[in-house]
């Protein structure tokens, strides 16, 4: 399992590196400009200025070769410094800056992390959460009600936009009915109850819209496994013993059926990180997915790049949980 | 050598196609006779659709603007006094075209790749590292780079919309075979270990052959069954590039386009968003009913042969 | 095994039926037969034969829908296995009746223990405490043989070879002492070498606990070897039934015949060809109103075409259900 | 009194990225640093300039400025203190102009002190600007929301190169103004808190600031005019009946005021042709039609312009025959005759000109076809503009193509893309274009021949149009060198006039700015010359 | 034997197949499964080589490696006087009409997807330019020979029983007139009542074609009805190999013996007095073969020599070869005269042929 899971890591140090390069380039390339968001009153001399000093007129591959050092190196000993107070990183080791807002991107990335994890992250979970009992009694029940009403609920889960729930929600909440608010507040800090509950509320629209979404898959995932797995002879098996129906379907069917289905919740964290960037739109959520939006707008190739490049290491490394969770979770499964 | 030629069992059956056999389990298959229906209702509606209904679908007649529906624009107007119903077929046109041909291009891609990794050991490891590459590429801000990047060099060889269209089905359809891939190679793999390959390889069948005779007919369901997702897959998305600012221009009508230009005027006037918004969920709805009854009725085991 | 002794199983008219698209599939068709304690009671009959399902419709094991069970009695212990309520029924199952399987590569849970699935029955129907589980869990190891129980316990089944993980099954079936053991062909997966060991291993069983079982198989040398009485199945229906000596030396239904002629033998002079039984086994979809075997039966005749047989007494513990008269190469008149 | 009103919140639907307006010209930057850094001088709601941080503002007359127009002296006002408590001094100011101009910087700001060959401080409460040349204008440096003064002390370490790693000091500036920066995330939320050494110790009322970017207009004004989760929005540029809608809900008001944003329609006098290769969109290849002034006024008849202004913008826009709206000194009434659509006219111009109608409706002249390529930013008002223009263009006989560029493309200015507004490559084009502050002596400097964008100069340049007339370069060089108000209105009229009168711009539309606050928030006074927070020392609760 | 001067239709010697296992971190070769391990034997022209062992022991691939079906380790495979253990593509193709199989899982083995005609039609397809209608008159010649009606040829596998299936299959492998014939288990999925019929077929056809095959079966008595000859592997090795009666009669390695007397009789009364030799543990890995003989872990008779030195394949007795130390010594002390006298049934061997 150990030698697997390097060899893995190793594996994907050469991937990640060429995603880098390609994301490097693809971003570089792509006819934005930093400047086009200012007033066309800034003269065109002034933009050039503006260009000049975000190191706009540097070769690609020193810029490339630049990037790679800031976000291997530099980044990491900035990090620990700030983290533990030391000085390992001099003066001219400058970090990755966003070139809209001039701050190095990794705080701007932190900065937005507990919103998009609080946001995202609890849809997921309730997603799951609602997910897993709904694809279990849809499986057990094949084709009763609540499986096609279930069906149904879970297709059009994922048949409708999330920009469109998202606004449809606003209207009639917010606006109709004023009960929860239509703009996030990042600011806000949970300190008491009663803050706690202006947390909630303000988190209830984003999180339903998301959790609908990701429910809506999650359990088809999972109705799919248990379906797969209610015909296996252990269960017959297991009835043989005498087992409760109960014991039988939570214990034996279930075990092996969330291998499958956890792999698959596991490859679906990195999208907590990126996917919701409608939602966070939608919402005024400021996360991790408005800042790439943004950044993509206003032609932020630092932002971009290395928002982009994280996204990229966050799959490969949750596919590289997924698939050590499925060694852990089933005996059967060696890697080695 | 004097097997009884016919038995009790085998009273002699006019030879029955798979498909009917497919077919007949499709049809038990309530909610995905349901969707091909509507389906096919849409299909029909978009291509014969403004046919019978000829409004001018980008004809602004001013003083009717902001209409509900009436008898002469039955889902009313927008902004400009355009009719909604035209704008609807014909957006529907883009939309589905969009779908039917990313769609097409990722099961193109996808079964390609997937075939020869797992058909070809050699071809297996460097293409499944390209899925891999793939996979761990964040799409979102990749489409809209590359949409940036070649929208114009495709708006100038083929036309404003012949290009989009064209950007939009390729970057669509180049981000979404990856699945299909995995899923065809993962097939190709285990019908490669099948007796029947190997018994066509003790013919001596070539390789082209190999594939084209007995791999591809029986990768076949899986790539049905994604040929639906897909199709549902690529409006979705279509219409979330849409909502992001990078789908087709704003005068050139799809479902995600006028869903998106409508969520304004939600209040106001909110049938237009429900139409386009029925569209979409509908129509991928349906698609993804019809998938789920073609994963049934394609599969051996619940069709009971 | 006197006659005279109550049966502890006893099975009348049971008839089971499964519910598909394609119409009704009538599996088992009023099965009748006993079990007597402390016999091995051998099952034979070709694939389809339905086998399996008269065995697992006596404890309700079939999924239902699509199966069910239309008619008959289970008598065991004193109670019909069909009206009890399922809890009783989940309270027999595998304390009173113990079930192994055919496939040990997949009868067995892969994500537990062997252990874990070894203590189940035990702590369920036992109330065992967790160690008492674990003890009595080492000792049924050690009892089907497999060295190192201690250690063993804690492996997963996919650690185990095929004839050991089959020994599992058998613990685990063994485990709460059943008074009956059905066993649904463990052994057709299995080589020929651990075969052997395994039937080497029942019989030693039997010898220790004198258990009634009751051994489903197709291949006429296990059930020679092993069997006290063997039952033949036919197209859902029982159409013999004898000890298995009277059986082989003296087959009285014509398919138990053919089949005993079909096989080749290891020793004794080579047939120069094989017998065959033309044609194909009965579809099941209607209920049988004639002889099932009468398609593929050289003795034939127009009555076996208008009614089905029922099993009458042939010789001394031996029944079949066939309207020839073997001895008298002419119909019986019954 | 100060803090007594609790929290104000702001909503722009534009995140503000930095407040360093030296570090970024947008809008919303700009705004946002405006609650916290001040200028010398501001201009009000009227475009009139006010004293600011100074005491006066310096005049020829009052002697502020020198009589050759090369030197001028502020007076800062005694007392100031930044919000840290150290007081505001002459150095302040000139380390400002010093920052925006150090080198490898990249100000966005540096036009505003363009000419500046020295500022000198003789003593803690003096600034004088010394220029290289006569600037008859001489209020660029350290007046407008573009230019506020900044701390010395605070950016010292963050000169030239090192500016945009002084985080800190970017975010969180030391300022004069009512509040300062309490925490700021970057394109997300900044709150603020009142300056406890502000000059007014009255001012603000309210305690605090929550300042929240992103998202979009219709969220915004939703949340200010329907949910009142917020007070007081920006920019709401919206359909007119949606913003109509939300008004109805009774929570706030709209406030809207005219400054100088023209959309116009660009007319390309070159010939953009593809198959021309590199000299495509350059002067040497002349328009094959559009040089016929017939057509181009064809084209201005033929357009509806009060409809326009319904359709886009309602109570935010009205429409305009001057590229050169306001101030109201500088507002020509000689072309309004544009402001009817006569559509009659048109084609008979056109028929006059000799340009008839083919057999597709599509007229002609010696085989040349009016057929043009009309291209703009993306932008939902923009296309239905489009959409509207082609009905009336196709109407009087001119097949028109549509095209839309991401903005950020469109305005991108990389000199690689085909298809910046510069370049330049369609027929016409259009967009939006104003100037800072008051004056519009180099705004009317745009359309010199010598700033045509060409390959040569990479494309830059102003003269979008590519027109070009001597006569024009004559009236701009006067301006240059004439000091009196009168005089120089005189002239940017007639230079105004003179490109209408060609029809090489079509003006469509003047833009207004349309913001709200809720009905609770008082004192707002909305300023399209300078920052819309300009006044939001005074605003307060109403209860 | 004597009357007949048999042609060695096919010559292996010395084959080896081998599956690499990959692992470690970067995926190297780690070892190998020795599914094949240095297998000599040859068949000659118009009998029935019978291949037996347990499940996993190599016979699948042996088989398979002897079509060529696989890229062999090591080894030469000449096939009517050919060599094609190292031949190319293009050679193998052109050889393929003459060697053919027959697979264990005859649903497995029809692509489900293609009718009868077309699976019987595909080698003509292939190898022949017979025109339409000649290829259909063939068609329904090669159905009449397995005794599948006519009528069946418009149907899809999945319509036929098991036993119908197999004679698809055969009929596919009988097209194109091989003279060998892979014969994988053919029999093992199919029930007893069924099974009888595809032997006594394969029994016509052979002595109506002259068709030579290597029948391999893990059903030992069925091997007895068919073979002429029986080889028996365990742990990729043949450890046996002599003529069907010398060796049901007289078997010489410990392990043929144990295998024989595992299997059940179908008479209680043999049956119940027949000694079982049951044999200790499992099969071991071919990937980790023990060393020494690979019989050694579980042999009843196991010497310390079996542990160190693998056992050479000899012939002990003229036909009977079998690799196993008990008769290194036998030879060298006994002079093998208690196994010439066991070996003498194999006498008959020409009598029956
Ligand atoms: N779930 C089911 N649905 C429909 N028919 C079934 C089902 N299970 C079994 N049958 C049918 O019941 C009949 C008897 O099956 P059963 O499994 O008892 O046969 P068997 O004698 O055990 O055969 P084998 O030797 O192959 O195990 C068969 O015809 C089979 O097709
Ligand atoms: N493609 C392969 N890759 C790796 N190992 C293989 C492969 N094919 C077979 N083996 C291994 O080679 C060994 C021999 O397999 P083979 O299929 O020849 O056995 P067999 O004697 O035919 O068994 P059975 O009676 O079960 O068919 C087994 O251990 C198997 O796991
Ligand atoms: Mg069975
Ligand atoms: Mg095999
Ligand atoms: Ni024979």
């Amino acid at each position: 399992m150990l030698t697997y899971t390097i060899r893995r890591l190793l594996i994907a140090i050469p991937t990640l590196l060429f995603i880098s390069l390609i994301i490097f380039l693809v971003v570089t390339l792509a006819p934005s400009d930093p400047t086009a968001n200012l007033p066309l009153s800034i003269p065109s001399e002034v933009r050039a200025q503006i260009r000049e000093s975000l190191g706009l007129n540097e070769p690609l591959l020193v810029r490339y070769l630049l990037w790679l050092r800031q976000f291997f190196v530099y980044e990491p000993l900035h990090i620990l410094d700030q983290a533990f107070g030391w000085s390992l990183a001099t003066d001219d080791m400058q970090r990755i800056l966003s070139w809209q807002t001039r701050s190095p991107v990794a705080d701007l990335i932190v900065q937005r992390m507990p919103q998009t994890l609080w946001v995202v992250g609890t849809s997921y979970i309730i997603g799951v959460l609602i997910a897993l009992p709904i694809g279990i009694v849809s499986a057990y029940r094949q084709y009763s009600w609540f499986d096609q009403v279930g069906t149904f609920v879970s297709m059009a889960g994922f048949s409708v936009p999330t920009f469109f729930t998202g606004v449809l929600l606003i209207v009639i909440f917010s606006v109709q009915l004023g009960w929860f608010p239509s703009i996030y507040d990042t600011t806000h800090e949970v300190t008491d109850l009663a803050s706690f509950w202006v947390q909630v509320k303000q988190m209830i629209m984003p999180v339903a819209v998301l959790a609908l979404y990701n429910a809506a898959q999650i359990s088809r995932f999972m109705r799919a496994s248990m379906l797969d797995n209610l015909n296996q002879d252990y269960v017959r098996t297991a009835r043989a013993k005498g087992l409760s129906e109960q014991v039988v379907v939570l214990v034996h069917v279930l075990r092996n059926s969330m291998i499958p289905v956890v792999t698959v919740i596991a490859l679906g964290v990195p999208t907590v990180f990126g996917g919701a960037i409608i939602t966070e739109q939608v919402f005024k959520v400021n996360g991790i997915g408005q800042l790439l939006i943004i950044a993509i707008q206003g032609g932020d190739v630092p932002t971009v790049q290395t928002l982009t490049f994280i996204f990229a290491v966050l799959i490969v490394l949750f596919n590289l949980v997924a698939d050590v969770l499925y060694g852990l979770l089933d005996p059967r499964i060696r890697y080695d | 050598m004097t097997d009884m030629p016919v038995e009790e069992t085998e009273i002699i059956r006019p030879p029955r196609n798979q498909w009917l056999d497919v077919w007949d389990q499709f049809k038990t298959h309530k909610g995905a006779l349901m969707g091909a229906a509507f389906f096919v209702f849409i299909l029909l509606a978009v291509t014969i659709g403004p046919l019978i209904w000829t409004i001018d679908p980008t004809y602004i007649d001013i003083r009717a603007r902001n209409q509900g529906p009436s008898l002469g624009h039955p889902f009313g107007t927008d902004q400009l006094g355009r009719d909604t119903l035209a704008r609807m077929l014909s957006g529907g046109q883009v939309s589905v075209a969009v779908g039917v041909a990313a769609m097409a291009l990722s099961l193109v891609v996808g079964t390609f790749i997937g075939v020869l990794a797992g058909y070809f050991r050699r071809l297996d490891g460097i293409l499944m590292r390209l899925t891999d590459l793939f996979l761990a590429l964040p799409l979102l801000p990749l489409l809209l780079v590359i949409i940036m990047l070649f929208r114009d060099a495709l708006r100038s060889a083929f036309g404003p919309e012949g290009g989009i269209f064209i950007l939009i089905v390729g970057v669509i359809g180049i981000t979404s075979w990856m699945q299909t891939a995995r899923i065809v190679r993962g097939d190709v793999l285990a019908l490669k270990e099948r007796e029947f390959v190997l018994a066509a390889r003790s013919i001596g069948t070539p390789s082209h052959r190999m594939i084209t005779r007995h791999v591809l007919p029986n990768v076949l369901s899986p790539i049905m069954v994604s040929a639906t997702l897909g199709i549902a897959n690529a409006i979705i998305t279509e219409s979330a590039l849409s909502f992001l600012g990078l789908g087709f221009p704003s005068d050139f009508p799809t479902w995600g386009r006028l869903l998106f230009d409508s969520t304004d005027y939600l209040q106001q006037y909110p049938e237009r968003v429900i139409w386009p918004g029925l569209a979409i969920s509908l129509t991928v709805l349906s698609v993804n009913y019809m998938g789920d009854g073609l994963r049934d009725a394609l599969d051996p085991r619940i069709r009971g042969r | 095994m006197p006659d005279g002794a109550a049966p502890v199983l006893d099975v009348r008219d049971l008839q089971t039926v499964f519910r598909t698209r394609t119409g009704e599939v009538h599996a088992v068709n009023s099965v009748s037969f006993h079990l007597q304690p402390g016999e091995l009671l051998g099952v034979v009959g070709e694939s389809g034969s339905g086998k399996s399902v008269t065995m697992m419709s006596l404890i309700g094991l079939l999924p239902s829908p699509p199966a069910e069970v239309r008619a008959g009695r289970v008598e065991f212990g004193g109670r019909d296995l069909l009206k009890v309520r399922e809890k009783e029924l989940r309270a027999l199952r595998g304390a009173r009746i113990g079930f192994v399987f055919q496939d040990p590569m997949t009868s067995l849970n892969p994500v537990f223990t062997v252990g874990y699935q070894l203590r189940e029955p035990l702590r369920k129907h036992m109330g065992m405490d967790k160690s008492a589980a674990h003890k009595r869990a080492v000792e049924l190891m050690d009892l089907v043989g497999i060295p190192d129980a201690d250690r063993r316990l804690e492996d997963y089944p996919h650690q185990f070879s095929g004839g050991m993980r089959q020994r599992v099954m058998i613990a685990i079936a063994l485990a709460c002492d059943p008074e009956v053991l059905i066993a649904d062909e463990p052994t057709t997966a299995l080589d020929v070498t651990i075969q052997a060991q395994i039937l080497e291993l029942m019989k030693e069983l039997r010898q220790r606990l004198g258990m009634a079982v009751i051994w489903i198989t197709h291949d006429l040398g296990v059930i020679a070897g092993i069997a006290d009485r063997v039952i033949v199945m036919y197209g859902g229906q029982v159409v013999e039934q004898a000890p298995v000596k009277e059986l082989f030396a003296n087959p009285q239904h014509p398919y138990t015949r053919a089949l005993l002629q079909t096989v080749p033998h290891l020793e004794g002079a080579r047939a120069p060809r094989l017998k065959v039984i033309e044609g194909q086994p009965p579809v099941l979809s209607a209920p049988p109103r004639a002889c099932p075997f009468r398609a593929r039966c050289s003795h034939a005749f127009d009555r076996c075409a208008r009614e089905n047989p029922a099993r009458v007494p042939v010789g001394p513990g031996h029944d079949a259900a066939c309207f020839w008269d073997a001895e008298r190469e002419a119909p019986r008149d019954v | 009194e100060r803090g007594s009103d609790g929290q104000v919140n702001i909503i722009y639907w534009q995140a503000p990225s930095t407040m360093n307006p030296y570090l970024s010209g947008g809008t919303k930057d700009l705004e946002a640093a405006s609650l916290v850094l001040e200028p010398l001088a501001r201009y009000d709601q009227d475009g009139n300039m006010v004293p600011w941080l100074a005491e006066t503002i310096p005049t020829v007359e009052n002697g502020g400025v020198t009589e050759d127009l090369t030197s001028i002296t502020w007076k800062l006002k005694p007392g100031l203190k930044w919000a840290d408590g150290s007081p505001v001094t002459s150095a302040d100011v000139k380390f400002s102009w010093e920052y925006c101009t150090a080198e490898g910087g990249g100000c966005a700001q540096s036009e505003k002190y363009n000419d500046v060959v020295d500022v000198e401080t003789p003593d803690e409460l003096t600034v004088i600007v010394r220029f290289g040349v006569a600037k008859p204008f001489p209020y660029g440096p350290f007046v407008g929301a573009q230019a506020p003064v900044i701390q010395a002390a605070q950016f010292a370490e963050c000169l030239g190169a090192k500016a945009p790693e002084c985080t800190d000091a970017n975010f969180k500036p030391q300022g004069t103004g009512p509040f300062t920066v309490v925490d700021f995330r970057p394109n997300d939320v900044i709150q603020l808190e009142a300056n406890p050494n502000y000059r007014d110790p009255e001012k603000p009322a309210f305690a605090s600031v929550l300042f929240k970017g992103g998202g979009d207009a219709t969220a915004a004004g939703r949340s200010v005019l329907e949910t009142s989760e917020f007070d007081y929005a920006w920019n709401l540029q919206l359909a007119p009946d949606v913003l109509a809608n939300m008004v109805s809900a009774g929570n706030g008001k709209i406030v809207s005021g005219f400054g100088t944003l023209v959309e116009r329609i660009l007319i390309n006098m070159t010939d953009p042709s593809p198959e021309l290769g590199d000299r495509r969109s350059t002067v040497d290849t002349p328009h094959p039609f559009l040089t016929d002034m017939a057509v181009r006024q064809a084209l201005s008849m033929a357009i509806d312009r009060e409809l326009l202004v319904e359709i886009g913008y309602g109570d935010a826009g009205r429409p305009t025959c001057n590229v050169l709206p306001a101030p109201e000194i500088y507002k020509s009434t000689a072309n309004d005759g544009c402001l009817v659509q006569d559509i009659e006219r048109a084609k008979a111009l056109l028929d006059e000109a000799g340009w008839v109608p083919g057999p597709d409706g599509v007229r002609a002249k010696d085989g040349v076809r009016l057929s043009l390529l009309y291209q703009t930013s993306t932008n939902a008002v923009r296309q239905d503009f489009q959409a509207l223009i082609k009905q009336w263009w196709e109407e009087i006989g001119v097949e028109t193509e549509l095209r839309n560029i991401d903005a950020s493309v469109f305005f991108g200015g990389d000199p690689g893309s085909p298809d910046t507004f510069q370049k330049f490559y369609a027929d016409v084009e259009m967009y939006a274009n104003n100037f800072d502050g008051t004056d519009p002596e180099s705004y009317m400097a745009n359309w010199l021949c010598k700033e045509i964008p060409s390959p040569e100069t990479q494309w830059q340049g102003n003269n979008i149009n590519r027109y070009c007339s001597e006569a024009y370069d004559a009236l701009v060089a006067e301006m240059a060198v004439t000091g009196a108000l009168e005089e120089r209105a005189e002239l940017a009229k007639a230079m105004n006039d003179m490109l209408m009168q060609e029809y090489v711009i079509l003006p469509l539309v003047d833009r207004g700015r349309v913001s709200a606050h809720s009905n609770t928030l008082g004192g707002v006074v909305l300023n399209t010359w300078d920052s819309e927070l300009w006044n939001v020392a005074d605003w307060y609760r109403i209860e | 034997m004597f009357d007949a001067p048999r042609r060695k239709l096919v010559e292996v010697n010395g084959l080896k197949m081998y599956f690499p296992i990959h692992g470690g971190i970067l995926r190297r070769r780690l070892g190998e499964v020795r599914a094949v391990d240095d297998v000599s034997f040859d068949i000659y022209e118009g009998e029935t080589l019978g291949l037996v062992g347990e499940s996993g022991c190599g016979k699948s691939t042996c088989g398979r490696a002897v079509l060529r079906l696989y890229d062999i380790t090591e080894g030469s495979i000449r096939i009517d006087g050919e060599e094609i253990g190292d031949a190319g593509y293009k050679l193998l193709r052109a050889r393929r009409p003459k060697m053919q199989m027959v697979f264990q899982d005859p649903q497995a083995s029809l692509n489900p997807r293609m009718t009868v005609a077309r699976i019987i039609g595909e080698p003509l397809d292939e190898h022949t330019a017979l025109s339409k209608p000649e290829k259909l008159d063939r068609i329904y010649e090669l159905m009449d020979a397995v005794g599948l009606n006519r009528n069946f040829a418009n149907r899809y596998p999945h319509e036929f029983s098991g036993g119908q299936r197999q004679r698809i299959g055969i009929a596919r492998a009988l097209a194109l007139n091989p003279k060998f014939i892979v014969c994988d288990e053919p029999i093992a999925a199919l029930d007893v009542s069924i099974q009888a019929q595809v032997v006594n077929l394969l029994e016509d056809l052979q002595s109506k074609f002259g068709l030579t095959y290597l029948f391999i079966s893990h059903d030992l008595s069925m091997v007895r009805h068919i073979a002429t000859r029986v080889a028996v592997m365990y742990l990729g090795k043949v450890v046996e190999l002599a003529p069907r009666d010398a060796l049901y009669g007289a078997p010489m390695h410990p392990y043929t013996q144990a295998l024989l007397s595992a299997v059940p009789e179908p008479d209680p009364n043999i049956e119940t007095r027949r000694e079982h030799i049951i044999l200790k543990g499992d099969v071991p890995s071919p990937a980790n073969p023990p060393k020494g003989c690979n019989f050694s872990t579980r042999c009843p008779q196991v010497m310390d020599i079996c542990r160190q030195i693998d056992p050479e394949f000899r012939e002990v007795v003229p036909g009977h070869y079998a690799a196993c130390h008990l008769h290194d010594i036998q030879q060298t002390r006994t002079a093998g005269e208690p196994a010439a006298q066991e070996v003498s049934p194999s006498d008959q061997q020409g009598e029956v042929t």
